[in-house]
């Protein structure tokens, strides 16, 4: 049974990845998982300097999901190659480094140091920022930054490119097409989704900015409907991202499109998540007689006569 | 060491006081590691919702045995109090740092508010093996959710005087120095944050060494999510996981803000 | 206490409301709750012709949520004057009549059909149907077509307008600021999430449409931050929709803005659920000493210094 | 006629078949109003997740208490399975229309299909009170997963031949009435739709009047959400609700489709 993948220059050994921010830099789960039955890790987002992250509180469970509002905690460039590579290059698994910045000048950066080091494969570019020379709007909520930011970077490396897409958009195909013409190599979505909570005894927001991200298994049905648009705009591959937590819900995202799948907040429940839905979707393909796990990709049936998806019908 | 992220059978889960149940375990290899202070993450509940681990501190060993203690709040405690004997909960541990009680002191002063008694049976087995001198101070709402179990020389102090002395605990405490000398004393404190902000006060104007262990919202418990911050003067980049860095800190380190009063 | 709350020429007797599509005409529920203990009665979408609606499956349940593609099926605007309007008008509660239209002449035809008949009080307009004329465009993600059949039934009724607002656009507020530029009394939002869902033992979609729309406590922190994000932007009321399921989720609704909420799939589990809200909110104002509920709307306290939300700070 | 929307505490919940189970609460109310044929849409947990109700048959009447039968397949059923007597679960009802029982007929036929047989020990109690001839085939699986218990001359089909006939339930009667006559019968069934599909079609060639107790996704059960539609060959509007023009339709009148194989 096959589960190898090629992405770009990237060779995955299976299509589960765990995602940013959920995992921190791999050391702290080792004790709780067996990397290596990983096809990749995407590292917590870097920037070119060190973040403190927002102040508490950063995270509030929701009905099945819940917000968080890290703010983007994180050692910097520099701390990172310093401290956390060394740790990552060890794993035989692919290590994808996740990419945050608040100007094209810092992502630009922040990848040139990369470039430098050995032993990452691809880099996943978070536009979820808020971009400072545009007054804090959102990178990733603007098709033509989009553009701008895989243009400047596909320039700058061979390694993978995957641009990962906000869902807080009314049409995230046009941004997959955007990243698709400037060369990405994969899109991966969806981040989280704007959301908020308040605490009735104080009258305050839950969270210290007020409003914060929700993930989880309530966002999966939005992920799906998301990986789905975007599978009928583009031909790159897509990794799919958005309250994955059983083999089950990963095939869900390989037949709707998804050519590799990220586990994010499950981690949280089980850190050992990422390598049993990895264990089981090979299960799943050997008891249906699968030989290649790349059938299933796309391989939605959708009967003829159906009304054309995309809007709701409620 | 190794870490365990099991299922576990319920060996009891008895209400000892007021919306307080002790919940118990077999488990020889998490009884043999455990060290006071540290915590559990604990899955209430095989639904996903509640999605996310509750952390809950080890309060006491009893052979192969490890015992929680919580009070009702929300949906987590809600399904721990439905579970009986011969159910099962996922547990994930141990977690955290310990209470500093290798370091050099007199007396120790525990200080517990509410369901913050739950780490002291099991530190205060500790100081009983190691003959160290320990006293009591513990605050709650009123008789009926005190919960002495475990510990020794306790001082009762309820918000409604229906026990013991009528007020907070430090003011009970602050009271009890008034007429008694303790030498050398190092206070281990536990419970809400108004409390454990007062307590840092009182030790910080007394000169005492101090310790608090602290509650923060928390996902992953083992330092994946930083979703636990608390504010440290230490700290390069403002602050430390309560998770993997506590939650036991030593006073000084630690800044309260407004939000703590929630 | 006061409860009660006027809206345009619309005096509610609470703040609780039934959101359209979740309660069918009011007669079905009579028998599981006192009608007469809600605030008004939003009555399924109704279209000029009749529509026999979406084949099945139309429902399928998601975690803490579920999805639905019904297709707007209803008995027409004939039929439900007929049959429908006559229980409607009995009951002691504030009826709204929701209208969907794939074109602003069939908006317009609807409302004045209304506009002849006794015992409605407002209109609910529901722009997130497909837009024949545009191509099966939503009307609801395209701001200038919200704008327009604002203005076009402003101009024909004196009655309370609402306007249902979609939460699958970028900007949400832009939407809202052109409902209150052409006259809205009200705006009322959130309408469904895009999402979908697969089988995996069939490969098929679960929903005969592929896509349907996501509702439940699930996506109750979108709604919030949604709400939150008009409140900001316009000076009408908003009425809040989404996940509200307990009389704690609608005054966390109020405190971020909502004038009124509305009660969706909650009433799937528990028709009785609005009643339940309406007296959970009152005895809790009692409890806290507030005389009218009005002092809670808006009334989330927002630290100085706090970063502004709107982004995610993931 | 008055509806019902409240706790019941669980007298009972056993297996009574590889993973199947018959749950009984105490309702003298609903044990009055229940006919053969009606549902009961239930809370199958206080948690969030699962969200829905699931309806189920009414399975027989016990004095003042009530049965239902069900099998495990998903979050529901397995909260179900866990309940044990003193807990409680929520119920509303009695919902639905009822088998056509006081319809004319000499013979009733019963086909039931895998947790179908749910509704038929009901069914065929008032069959007995009223002395109706009546005779019931049953497909399962395998001989294990039968459920007999409330049901009269029972004719049993498995899959894999463990018992009984070898082969599904339809070509079990077929086969019966080869060498057997029927006066005036009348097909009652219930099962998964692949069953009903090919009940549908042998009474259709066989001209024997049937009815069929369908099933459907189903968020509401009382008619407010038009989730439940089934194409319908008398409605203006192509489809029936379930929920409140059914389960039990005339099989003349429903039109399967495809994705009903599901
Ligand atoms: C290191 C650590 C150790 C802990 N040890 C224990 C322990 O030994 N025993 C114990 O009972 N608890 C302990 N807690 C707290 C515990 O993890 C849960 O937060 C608590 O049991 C409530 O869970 P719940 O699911 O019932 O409530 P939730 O459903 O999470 O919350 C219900 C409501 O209470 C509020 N809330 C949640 N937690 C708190 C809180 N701590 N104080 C005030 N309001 C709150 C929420 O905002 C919400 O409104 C510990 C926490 C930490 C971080
Ligand atoms: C009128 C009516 C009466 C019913 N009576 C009974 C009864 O007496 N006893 C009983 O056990 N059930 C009965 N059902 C079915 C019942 O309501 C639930 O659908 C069933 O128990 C599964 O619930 P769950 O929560 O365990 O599974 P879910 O979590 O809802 O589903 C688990 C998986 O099984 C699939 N699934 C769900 N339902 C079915 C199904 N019916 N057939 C095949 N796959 C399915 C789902 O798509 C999902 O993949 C009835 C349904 C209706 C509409
Ligand atoms: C606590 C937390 C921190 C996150 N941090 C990042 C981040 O630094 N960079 C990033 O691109 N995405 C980040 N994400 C988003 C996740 O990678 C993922 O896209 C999202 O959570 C949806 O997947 P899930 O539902 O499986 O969690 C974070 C998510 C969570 C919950
Ligand atoms: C089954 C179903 C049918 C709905 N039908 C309509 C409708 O006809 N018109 C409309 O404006 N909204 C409709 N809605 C949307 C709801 O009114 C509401 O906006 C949405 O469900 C979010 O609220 P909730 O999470 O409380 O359900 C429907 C929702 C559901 C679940
Ligand atoms: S709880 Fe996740 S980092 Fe501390
Ligand atoms: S289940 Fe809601 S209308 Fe039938």
């Amino acid at each position: 049974m096959n589960t190898t993948f090629s992405l770009g220059t990237m060779q995955l050994k299976n299509r589960v990845l765990v995602a940013s921010g959920t995992f921190g830099y791999g050391n702290e789960a080792a004790p709780y998982t067996d990397l290596t039955g990983l096809g990749g890790i995407v590292t917590k987002s870097v920037s070119l300097l060190p973040r403190q992250g927002n102040p508490p509180s950063r995270i509030a469970e929701t009905p099945a999901g819940m917000l968080n509002s890290i703010g983007l905690a994180n050692v910097g460039i520099d701390a990172f190659i310093q401290e956390k590579l060394s740790f990552l290059r060890e794993i035989k698994t692919s290590i994808i480094v996740n990419i945050a910045a608040s100007t094209i000048e810092e992502y630009i950066e922040v990848l040139e140091r990369l470039e430098d080091e050995g032993g990452i494969e691809a880099y996943e570019i978070n536009v979820s920022c808020p971009n400072v020379n545009e007054g804090g709007l959102n990178f990733g909520t603007r098709c033509d930054m989009t553009e701008n930011i895989t243009r400047e970077l596909r320039r700058r490396t061979k390694r993978t490119l995957i641009i990962k897409l906000t869902p807080n958009v009314t049409h995230i195909a046009d941004f997959a097409r955007a990243c698709e013409a400037e060369g990405a190599d994969a899109v991966s979505l969806i981040n989280t989704l704007v959301g908020m909570a308040v605490n009735i005894a104080t009258r305050r927001p839950v969270l210290s900015t007020i409003t914060g991200g929700l993930s989880g298994p309530a966002i999966k049905p939005v992920a799906l409907a998301k990986v789905f648009e975007v599978y009928k705009a583009v031909t790159i591959p897509i990794i799919g991202i958005g309250g994955i937590t059983t083999w089950q819900d990963a095939i869900e995202f390989l037949l709707v499109g998804s050519s590799a799948i990220q586990v994010g907040t499950a981690s949280f429940r089980d850190p050992d998540t990422g390598v049993r839905i990895a264990r089981g979707m090979e299960d799943y393909c050997l008891a249906q007689g699968i030989s290649d796990i790349q059938e299933l990709v796309g391989g939605l049936r959708i009967d003829a006569g159906v009304a054309a998806p995309g809007f709701v019908k409620a | 060491m190794s870490v365990i992220n099991t299922d576990f059978e319920i060996t009891a889960n008895e209400l000892i006081a007021e919306e307080t149940y002790v919940l118990r375990f077999r488990s020889p290899e998490l009884a043999q590691q455990l060290l006071p202070g540290q915590f559990l993450n604990i899955l209430t509940s095989t639904h996903i919702d509640p999605l996310l681990r509750r952390p809950y501190s080890i309060s006491d060993i009893d052979g192969d045995e490890c015992e929680i203690m919580f009070s009702l709040l929300g949906k987590g405690t809600h399904a721990l109090a439905r579970k009986r004997p011969g159910d099962t909960i996922g547990v994930l541990g141990p977690l955290g740092n310990t209470f500093g009680y290798e370091a050099s002191f007199g007396t120790a002063i525990i200080v517990a508010g509410g369901i913050g008694v739950a780490p002291f049976p099991y530190l205060s087995r500790v100081f009983r093996e190691h003959e160290i001198p320990h006293i009591t101070f513990l605050g709650t709402r009123s008789a009926a959710r005190a919960v002495t179990r475990g510990l020794s020389n306790v001082h009762l102090a309820t918000d409604d005087g229906s026990a013991g002395f009528h007020g907070n605990v430090i003011a009970a405490l602050t009271d009890y120095l008034d007429t008694h000398t303790i030498d050398n004393p190092r206070i281990f404190a536990c419970g809400p944050n108004a409390m454990l902000m007062a307590t840092q006060q009182f030790a910080h104007e007394q000169g005492i060494p101090c310790e608090l262990s602290l509650e923060s919202e928390m996902a992953c418990g083992i330092g994946i999510c930083q979703g636990c911050p608390i504010e440290h003067r230490q700290r390069e980049r403002k602050y430390a996981l309560v998770c993997t860095e506590g939650p036991c800190f030593d006073s000084q380190d630690i800044v309260f803000h407004e939000h703590h009063h929630a």
